[in-house]
């Protein structure tokens, strides 16, 4: 059975390629996608990840609002009775900052994984197997499947 | 749903007076007092004549941050140790949601940290007289560059405040920005935009527009591109706007590029009246960048060497930290020294270029079926026009977020790199044409011995970040470059 | 005078015997066992299989540092973080005068010291069992690039150390290097290194040979460059090298750059003998440099694109510091990765200038003239040749320090920025070639409203690193770009 | 009067397009230049300075050798009973050295004035002027002359 995830690109931000193509990865590795696009608002990821059972919301940020954007959304998600895997990924700073602060950063926010613009989306597949314990068989079953 | 025609003066001044209240900062706004103002400014920063009397193409960069004396020293900055001919100010993203008190609260706190917690001057916050005083500050011209879908209080604030060019327009500050708003909403947001800079213009202080051409930045076809320019400009000329600048973002194929710019050109000239001056910009890649600042001066390079056989009248440069997030102002200022050098030493050598008048000459074919395509939708009405086609696909962008557009276009490089369409989805083109794209699509797929498919695609938006133009397919199933490649 | 004759194994072996006691480890070269010792390095280490197999051009930094471990470490840097395919080893200015006393000294200093005390690596000082770690220490194979006019017990040690290509010839290192070396000595002196990769060559073991053809790297027309390429390489032939790579210094033109790059190509072709490899090297700007890294990235930029068009089958990087001093490591790789990005992205695209043949039958022509000339003054013999033309003038060197040369031609752009001659002295060129030169300089003349003079060659040298290819006077007397531009 | 200036290359540093450039600009300012050329031994430059009177010695170095070849330079001058103006100038280090601190290297061996690679020659000939005490009429007058 397919892993339902959710993904978008979360506040105002309207950088959709990153999606698009992470929704293609994602889709060919097995993965049910439920792509929210872009300009998602946190009350959008909690409903979609309610209703379609995922297992995982993938938010995107490339503008540099995402610190902002995302203060909050792991309290509505625990409000809403959702324990997810959360990662989150992009250009997550304004400026040029050192990707370790960013990353502790968005780790206490609740993030389960942070990753930067240059994640390859086979990195963040991978990752995502291991995370939600798919066996590389159970992994390739879903490949075939997909 | 709106048609194209001049809003009355009436009309003009109830909306303005509606939209002085949407932040206190609208109630400072006063025409004529700021007509007075631009009057004072020396012809070096009147924008239109600065750019329109150039001789060679002009730099301008992309410079925004939240408080006033930061920009300042910013624009000064890339004015004297960047050699920028025009200047910038880049607007944050909370303005351009017209959420200005999220705007107010990040400027408050950029205001009291050494961070930075909007991406881009928040020019309604600030306020007329603060505009003012960044135009006083400055040696150049400047533009409101943003992509706000509603920009009429943000044009109503920064014109009276001095600026006198402003970027992007109804279709190209929508699609490629936002989710979900519509056309003939933009649209209607827009006459309004222009048809205040056509009351500047008419008063003797010449607004220059320029629609946003690159759209979003990811192997745009040129053809659609123009489209979208061409609509864009005949919409701000029946608002009375007489300085247009229409853009066009680089692809990386260097004739391709200079025959879009060229026909970019030509096609302005034919589209839009006599009374409008056209002038054009070049947009340096505006795709993903290379995660690697020497690769990425490689990427500037070739957009300074492309501007120098083109000679468009504005230059949009990049910096080689593009791909890491907002540049310091040293990288700004070396990514317009690396285009100067390029442009420079470049511009006065005779390069002819074979290949250019075929290419320019499917690109016009090309866009004329889409411009007819939404004459067609509209019953001769180009508002109307570019609502339906948009709404049928007859017109669309690759890689639109938006709801407005149907995003089914999909694009990919052939053998020689050139841009072409691999899914029409519902575009409006002949089939002759069509096939064209086909065949030359069809011989990249032999080449690569591999199927046109998202894979093809996914590549080709990948590759110049990877260190190529075409993407590849390498023995281990990843495109060639790759991530190795970067530091 | 030396003839061109090829030296006996008897006379090699003599001079060899000689050579061997010029420093002490001259004694360590014992040739069969290096011929073992190279016999053992995998293909990919073998410096003509991999530039002769490439299908597309290499590149290759400059670097050289004191110290062993420093030079491995510097090596392994360009090679993994700059993605260099050939790797140099850069000798030091003390060995190019053969004062190995003296580089042993700057040695020592540096060992123990942070900062280097000699200008690059003394390899006869080194010996050969510390080259071979040095070989074995990396994965791309390795040349020796010097500018030693007597470079014989070089050769030895370093070709018994394991590398497999050496720059350099009796003319190239001779008039742009030194003052008071005569050709013929430095005639003799390269037949012997010549003759030993003859010998290598003849025991399966290919010695690529490397002229250099910048020559003084300021403005030199193309068929002077040329024309010495074609001596050096038939001198190399005739003493048994099979594998030789010609160069060409860029001046900046893009269409006389790749007219030049064809033309040495061809005219290798025609004046080497059947059974050499002819593969053509091209070096980027090797002029003054913009005292500014982000404008020397666009110079840098330009010679990526027009290896691009040109295709050279190596070309030769420069770091964005070039101006200021030897590089750092990361510059130098920094280099490597922006020249790569540009050809990665052009090569695929069918870039056909206009104008390169006409250029290409000019430069050919002008080089047929010099040939011949060379021939005539040597009743035949181009060793002989060569020296009597220097001499005369008949072949001359724009800025030659060398006093066996006349350095009394001078160069200056045209208005297309291609370089011309404009002083031709006692060059030997037939008239109708003289007045095309004298025809396009007088164009530039009337252009600017002056008359030509060495002011517009002074202005022409510090143009690129001024910010433009040609010289133009400005209002204020002095040329355009100027020192406010740098930073 | 033109007042001879003695100029060349130090050491074994073959770079000639730089003094090539100086002599040509000297020459036009008035100044009678004895150019040695490249590669040119300290003793060279002291016997010129010596047999032609000069005023001044202006030593170029590019190759990165400069302290080493100047080295004692001061000392052959003094040796000789010459008491002339000294300039240094080019690229006076090895490698991404902080000009200050080379300035001050070169100061210390004796050099009146060191300039870097940045030096246009119409500022070296102020300051010529300017050490040799010629009047800007005399510097005109020479001018004038030259
Ligand atoms: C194309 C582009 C645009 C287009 C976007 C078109 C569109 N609708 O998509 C346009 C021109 C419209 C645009 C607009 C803006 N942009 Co923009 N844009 C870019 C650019 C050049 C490329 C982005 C891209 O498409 N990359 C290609 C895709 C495939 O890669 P990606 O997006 O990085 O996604 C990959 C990875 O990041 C990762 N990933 C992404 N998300 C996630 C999430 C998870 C969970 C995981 C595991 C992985 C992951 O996987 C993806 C697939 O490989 C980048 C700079 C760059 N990277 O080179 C700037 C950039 C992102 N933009 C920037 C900015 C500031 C803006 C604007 C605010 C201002 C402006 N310049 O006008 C507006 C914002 C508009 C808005 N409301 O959002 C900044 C962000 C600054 C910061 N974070 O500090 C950047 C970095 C440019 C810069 N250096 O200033 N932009
Ligand atoms: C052209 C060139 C060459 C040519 C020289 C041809 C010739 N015979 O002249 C060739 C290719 C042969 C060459 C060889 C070498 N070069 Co070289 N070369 C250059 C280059 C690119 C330009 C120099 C030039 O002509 N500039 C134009 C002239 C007009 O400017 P200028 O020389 O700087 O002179 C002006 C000012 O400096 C000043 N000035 C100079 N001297 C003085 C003196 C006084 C008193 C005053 C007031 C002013 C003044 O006024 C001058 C006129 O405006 C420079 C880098 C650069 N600058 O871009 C490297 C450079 C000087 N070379 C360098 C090196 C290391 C070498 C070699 C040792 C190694 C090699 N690469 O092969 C050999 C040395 C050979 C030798 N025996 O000397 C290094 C020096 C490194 C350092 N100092 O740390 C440099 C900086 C390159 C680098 N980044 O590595 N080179």
């Amino acid at each position: 059975m397919p892993r339902t995830v959710i993904l978008g690109v979360i506040g105002s931000d309207a950088h959709v390629v990153g999606i698009t193509i992470l929704e293609q990865a994602l889709s060919s590795a097995g993965f049910e996608v439920i792509n929210l696009g872009v300009q998602t608002s946190q009350d959008e990821f909690v409903s979609a990840a309610k209703s379609h059972d995922a297992e995982a919301v993938l938010v995107s940020s490339l503008y540099g609002h995402a610190r902002q954007d995302c203060e909050g959304l792991h309290e509505e998600l625990d409000a809403a009775g959702l324990d997810v895997l959360t990662y989150v990924g992009g250009n997550l700073a304004v400026g040029q900052n050192d990707f370790e602060d960013t990353r502790e950063t968005f780790r206490e926010m609740g993030f389960d994984r942070v990753f930067d613009a240059e994640t390859d989306p086979e990195e963040a597949i991978a990752k995502l197997r291991s995370d939600l314990q798919l066996t590389t068989t159970e992994a390739e079953q879903i490949k075939v499947d997909g | 749903m709106p048609t194209d025609e001049r809003l009355s003066d009436d009309q003009l001044q109830r909306i303005a007076n509606d939209l002085r209240d949407n932040w206190h900062t609208g109630r400072q706004v006063d025409f004529e007092e700021a007509i007075a103002f631009h009057e004072s400014l020396p012809p070096s920063k009147q924008f239109a004549t600065v750019l329109e009397s150039a001789d060679r193409p002009l730099l301008q960069p992309r410079a925004g941050v939240p408080c006033l004396e930061e920009q300042i020293d910013l624009l000064r900055y890339l004015q004297d140790e960047g050699g920028a001919d025009l200047l910038p100010t880049t607007i944050d993203s909370y303005t351009r949601d017209n959420e200005y008190e999220k705007a107010e609260e990040g400027l408050a706190a950029s205001r009291g940290s050494e961070e930075n917690e909007l991406n881009g001057f928040p020019a309604v916050n600030h306020g007329v007289e603060d505009c003012r005083r960044l135009i006083r500050a400055l040696d150049a011209p400047v533009e409101v560059r943003h992509g706000t879908p509603d920009a009429r209080l943000l044009a109503m604030v920064t014109l009276a405040g001095g600026f006198q060019s402003f970027e992007g327009g109804p279709i190209s500050y929508n699609i490629p920005y936002t989710k979900r708003h519509d056309l003939a909403t933009t649209i209607e947001h827009w006459q309004f935009v222009d048809r205040l800079c056509g009351a500047y213009t008419e008063r003797g202080v010449t607004i220059n527009r320029e629609p946003f051409g690159p759209l979003t930045g990811t192997l745009v076809p040129p053809s659609i591109a123009i489209a979208v320019m061409l609509v864009e400009g005949q919409l701000a000329a029946t608002q009375g706007v007489r300085s247009l600048t229409l853009g066009y973002g680089q692809v990386g194929n260097l004739v391709q590029d200079v025959a879009a710019l060229r026909a970019l050109r030509a096609l302005g000239e034919e589209y839009l009246p006599d009374e409008v001056t056209v002038t054009t910009v070049f947009h340096e890649w505006m795709g993903g960048f290379p995660p690697d600042e020497a690769r990425a001066n490689g990427v500037i390079s070739l957009g300074g060497a492309t501007a120098a056989v083109a000679k468009p009248d504005k230059v949009i440069t990049k910096s080689p930290q593009e791909f890491q997030g907002v540049p310091t102002k040293e990288a700004n200022a070396a990514g317009l020294r690396t285009t100067r050098q390029l442009i420079d030493m470049m511009i006065e050598q005779d390069i002819d270029l074979g290949g250019i008048d075929e290419e320019q000459r499917l690109i016009e074919r090309t866009t004329h079926a889409l411009m007819e395509a939404v004459l067609t939708a509209g019953d001769g009405d180009v508002a109307r026009g570019v609502i339906e086609a948009f709404d049928s696909g007859a017109l669309d962008v690759p890689f639109a977020p938006s709801d407005a557009a149907k995003g089914a276009v999909l694009p990919a490089r052939d053998d020689d790199g050139r841009v072409r369409i691999f899914e029409f989805a519902d575009l409006a083109l002949p089939d002759d044409i069509k096939e064209i794209h086909a065949a030359r699509l069809g011989e990249r797929a032999r080449t690569e011995g591999r199927d046109q498919s998202f894979r093809m695609v996914a590549d080709d938006v990948d590759a110049i970040s990877d260190g190529k133009l075409i993407g590849r397919p390498t023995g281990d199933g990843k495109p060639a470059g790759g991530a190795s490649d970067a530091d």
